[in-house]
């Protein structure tokens, strides 16, 4: 096992990929000659050369339109958008094209595509290069969306969405690039889909995703040290396919579920499980379903600001023990 | 507007322009009669008055090209080879139908005969079909993509975009613009800062620029075949502004009312279908051989009219199939 | 009272409006000469002239972003897009750039703006114009979201959003527009962010919006008739603000509630609504909180499939029966 | 490219575009310095070599009329008359700061200023540029919109659209693209199919293609009087591509590698504040002068500093404010 930084198992994972199979290329805005501007695909275009690692114009519609009319034509494209607030500039290709082609021509085109996208706050870099938008993209049918919370799952993921038949939006937490992790050595895979338990409790779930993840097993310390609360800590990895058999589970046993997200308030991924909870398991509820969310704001720029309004580890806490106690 | 022809096409190739000319009028004039029968719910978008555009490049394509269409796309699925049972049946929502009725009017594809589909949002399939040229670039495999769009498309985004992008990465693909001098009830004169819309913008992505007559099949033909032996040879885009004209509204039961008499009058007297049967006369091409092809062309028609009325609805089940590469549409475990 | 279909309280709506102040103008593409592909909006070019009611290239980033330019400098502009489904096009304008300035620029700029567009199914134009995308919108901090479902609300919701001082997204359902009400004569407003209840019952509360409140009110008649279970029947009219007040209001009292949306399943707004009952409502339920949604797929076009994926009368009372019995 | 003068701006209007130059300059690099002490949290992109565009269009525009910029956007800002003390301290993130931190570096703002917003999505100010114009026009007001943006900004759909749609409704609304040569890290020209990625594109709009040397501060001036009366006439839209560079990376600490080394030195000698400072030296102005410009300058950028470093940190409530116009941020009752 090596360490690699977030950052790298991306690079990790493409590299792998193309190895392993031609029909994998790669575009994006300044991702070929220069690496990315997180640094994310350093080495691909001296390893793959400048037709398969292309840099692209500021032309996101262009961008994620070769990218389907290539899959849909016996390629598996790969492309960036460099940060997901700018998948607004090109919502229609995602959508209304990717999304929605396979279904309208009853099986006739297939898409296997990956868009990457650097996502999420906590670096102040204000409200337009901020958004946590992976709800815009469970909302769509025809979209499997994925967003790690750590180096080896950037890898094994990311692998996995490559190889698989279908669109799959990859969000990449923009906090988390830097931390680094134990990453399998050789070729690492892993299945999209399914949620892992971080911890076992018994008082209450905690289902997080990306950088909310080390946040909530940060809190789960704390509950567990500070407020004698035990608490299950579930990393849900990929919101579709969703993972509510692995959910359900342990909220059948602890009777609480506390969903943690950085997305703004409303309609956001925490909902619908609440929803899903709510509806199917509401007699193995020992009390109400909290949801900790970024206020419904767009995000402050100035440090202090955009911390008093994420989600944190003491947010979470505060949430738990008024919930359990 | 250039009206030379580059040479005339053969005898063959002009019968079957001809074919292909008559076969969308008469699928499309059905099409028309079935929907104010009721028969065809939701909207369709006829190109009635555009043929010759999808029969010059039908005729000059190989069969392993791609096309990209709009909403606006029978004549353009049909000249590839597509059965009208499958079309009429699709617009009709049976199970016979190209998309067992799950895309309808507006999307018609059929990935067997290279009709990569049709796209119901303005300019989104340009930069779709930029990226099966990419594709077909790298794999080296000598195949072109055909997008077809209309003149209200050069106002959007995605045209600049993908325009710009084909260029650079010199892609096999030629993009048609379509003017028929509106966009839905808008002249297109009223909303564009050139006179005309493509070719006047041509330069702007280092190409020339190619204004020609839409409704002379001919022109269309030998425009097709120079475009696509551009790409094939590696040289790169083609955009093309081919000026015509739609007989009707610009969906459903719109009758056009905001188009002056006159100015309809004055382009039905230059329908493709009719000027192009004088024209094959006028080169000696017996009257007899023309009616043939005609009663041929109703037959299939009213065979397909009829195959497609008997198809039952599709079952109700397919709603939940084909969403992901498995065949469902699941979203949890 | 006069009747008015949902179609003609649109332009009376408007023309309300523009006749009271001169700073509110209205653009789309092919809405001023022609009236609108829906004929929502015939006879305001001839009344206030081409200046004011303009018809504008296919260009919706260009007729959002001059709607943004203009509102922020004095107008009160009204926009079309022509269909919600084309908001994918614009979307970048919608959520990153008006939704965000006023907050952004911590006030400086204020946006009194309205977008209609025509939004939802049941016509069978298939899966790109037949879209629900009101939950794209309610996602986004700092957007107005209001889908009536009568012309009496069309007109006073219309009027009220046009003198709102916030961004305004309003969806008008395309299946409704041949629907005829009872229409106060004379100015008529009705303020934004309260839901409407139809209908008093004690068994559970059905939550609906749009196309969705005829359905539901539907589904009310028949639950009292065949099967004596008696339905509250609210209509939510505004997704943001969103009265939760009445809402809950009638859930404590019934401990029942099924929403009722025309979007697909993941991430709508009976999702957030659920998620808040289930949150602080937890102790007055009686039973699980049911969503009925079309299910998460794109919309097909051939009328026996649209017809069978959409919420119906028949499905909600189903629903409610297995929920209350 | 054009370097005719349209005759050259009186010696009032020079001092200004040079104590325009030099207070741009002194504000980024000061920023800079900031940055590298960590006082600057998040991103800040400079525009230092890039001060001459900012500049003639701020000594020539009237106070009321609109500028819309991009995220490197300082020098556009500062130029409309904004305080130094209020961007340093929304760079900083403090209270004093244009937007008391809500907004960040990117996204500089001061309406009373008419400086109308810096925008961090590439190409979207551009039509809503196009909307300040409409409005003006529509109020007869007299005023032009000013929209500034990159040479990387040319291939993205907002550009297309808001440049047709501000000719067809003759807006008075000039835009100006700082072509510096790069997107972020990836040079223009390997990315656009034209050589000026502005100028070349005017044709397609139905404008004159004006290409500048956008180092040269009379020549912006004039450029900017121009088209700023044109605007203010009714004769409608202008583009302007303005040849300038960067001197430092795209944004926070890149150290701009991609770039040629005798490149980034060749444009260094053109750099706009050294190269006009010479001339106005050669026009006769005392060298006393200039000194006396250079250490006013220095001096508001240190008390800026200062007043910004002392500042506090916004109190955390106001995260919670002004949403909406009522002040509030509630999405509920
Ligand atoms: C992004 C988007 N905007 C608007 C529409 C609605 N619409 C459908 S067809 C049409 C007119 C298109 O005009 P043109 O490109 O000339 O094609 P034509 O219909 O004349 O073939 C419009 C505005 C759409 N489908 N997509
Ligand atoms: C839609 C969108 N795509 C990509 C980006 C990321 N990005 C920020 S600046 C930039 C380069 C812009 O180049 P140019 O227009 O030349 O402006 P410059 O930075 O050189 O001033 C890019 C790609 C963005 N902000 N928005
Ligand atoms: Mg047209
Ligand atoms: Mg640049």
């Amino acid at each position: 096992m090596a360490k690699l930084s977030y950052r790298e198992a991306v690079s990790a994972a493409i590299a792998q990929e193309m190895r392993r199979d031609s029909s994998v290329i790669f575009i994006g805005e300044d991702v070929a000659a220069a690496g990315g501007v997180f640094k994310t695909t350093e080495g691909l275009q001296e390893e793959f050369g400048p037709i398969r690692v292309r840099d692209t114009p500021i032309s996101e519609q262009a961008i994620l339109g070769a990218t389907m009319g290539a899959a849909m034509t016996g390629l598996r494209p790969v492309a960036e958008i460099m940060f997901s607030d700018f998948f607004a500039v090109c919502w229609d290709i995602v959508a209304n094209q990717i999304a929605k082609t396979r279904y309208m021509t009853n099986g006739q085109c297939t898409f296997p595509l990956v868009i990457r996208a650097a996502n999420g706050g906590g670096v102040r870099f204000g409200a337009q290069h901020s958004q946590s938008v992976e709800n815009w993209a469970m909302a769509i049918p025809g979209l499997k969306v994925v967003a790690p919370s750590c180096a080896s799952d950037v890898k094994g993921l990311l692998a996995a969405a490559i190889r698989d038949p279908d669109p799959v939006l990859f969000f990449e937490q923009k906090s988390l690039y830097g931390r680094k992790d134990e990453v399998p050595d050789g070729e690492h895979v892993v299945p999209l889909g399914q949620a892992k338990v971080l911890r076992e409790g018994d008082d209450v779930t905690i289902v997080a995703l990306a950088a909310m993840v080390p946040k909530a097993q940060k809190a789960a310390d704390v509950l567990q040290v500070e407020h004698g609360i035990s608490a299950s800590v579930i990393d849900l990895r990929s919101l579709v396919p969703l993972d509510t058999t692995t959910v359900f589970e342990s909220v059948s046993s602890t009777g609480r579920m506390v969903t943690v997200e950085e997305n703004p308030r409303l309609c956001g991924w925490g909902a619908e499980l609440s929803s899903l909870v709510a509806e199917e398991l509401f007699w193995d509820l020992e009390g109400p379903i909290v949801r900790v969310t970024t206020p419904h704001i767009p995000l402050p720029s100035a440090d202090c600001l955009e911390d008093a309004v994420l989600p944190s580890p003491g947010k979470i806490v505060a949430s738990v023990v008024e919930l359990v106690d | 507007m250039k009206k030379e022809k580059n040479g005339v096409p053969d005898q063959d190739t002009r019968l079957k322009l001809f074919e292909l000319m008559l076969d969308c009028r008469g699928l499309q004039q059905r099409a028309f009669d079935l929907f104010m029968q009721n028969m065809v719910k939701g909207t369709t978008h006829l190109g009635m008055g555009q043929e010759a555009v999808a029969a010059g490049f039908g005729a000059a394509m190989h069969p392993d090209d791609y096309t990209f269409c709009t909403y606006r796309g029978h004549n353009h699925t049909l000249v590839r080879g597509v059965s009208m049972t499958s079309i009429l049946g699709e617009l009709m929502g049976r199970d016979c139908g190209l998309l067992r009725g799950k895309g309808g009017s507006m999307h018609l594809t059929s990935v067997e005969h290279g009709a990569m589909g049709s796209y119901a949002i303005i300019g989104a399939h340009m930069p779709i079909a930029a990226g099966a040229a990419w594709s077909a670039q790298y794999r080296e495999s000598g195949q072109v993509a055909v997008c077809f769009f209309g003149d209200g498309t050069t106002n959007i985004g995605a045209f600049h975009e993908a325009l710009n992008f084909s260029v650079i990465w010199k892609l096999p693909v030629v993009y048609v613009c379509e003017n028929n001098q509106y966009m839905e009830y808008t002249p297109i004169g009223e909303v564009t800062a050139v006179k005309n819309p493509a070719a006047d913008r041509a330069s702007a992505y280092g190409l020339d620029p190619i204004l020609i007559d839409g409704n002379d099949a001919d022109v269309m033909y030998s425009h097709a075949t120079a475009a696509l032996e551009k790409a094939r040879r590696g040289d790169g885009p083609t955009l093309i502004e081919a000026l015509t004209y739609r007989h009707g509204g610009h969906s459903r039961a719109d009758p056009g009312k905001y188009r002056p008499d006159e100015e309809v009058e004055a382009w039905k007297k230059l329908d493709p279908v009719k000027t192009y049967r004088q024209r094959l006369l006028e080169a000696g091409i017996a009257e007899s051989i023309l009616e043939e092809l005609e009663s041929v062309s109703n037959q299939k028609v009213d065979e397909a009219t009829e195959t497609a009325s008997n198809s039952p609805p599709p079952p109700l089940d397919i709603a939940h199939t084909d969403l992901w590469a498995d065949g469902g549409a699941s979203w949890r475990n």
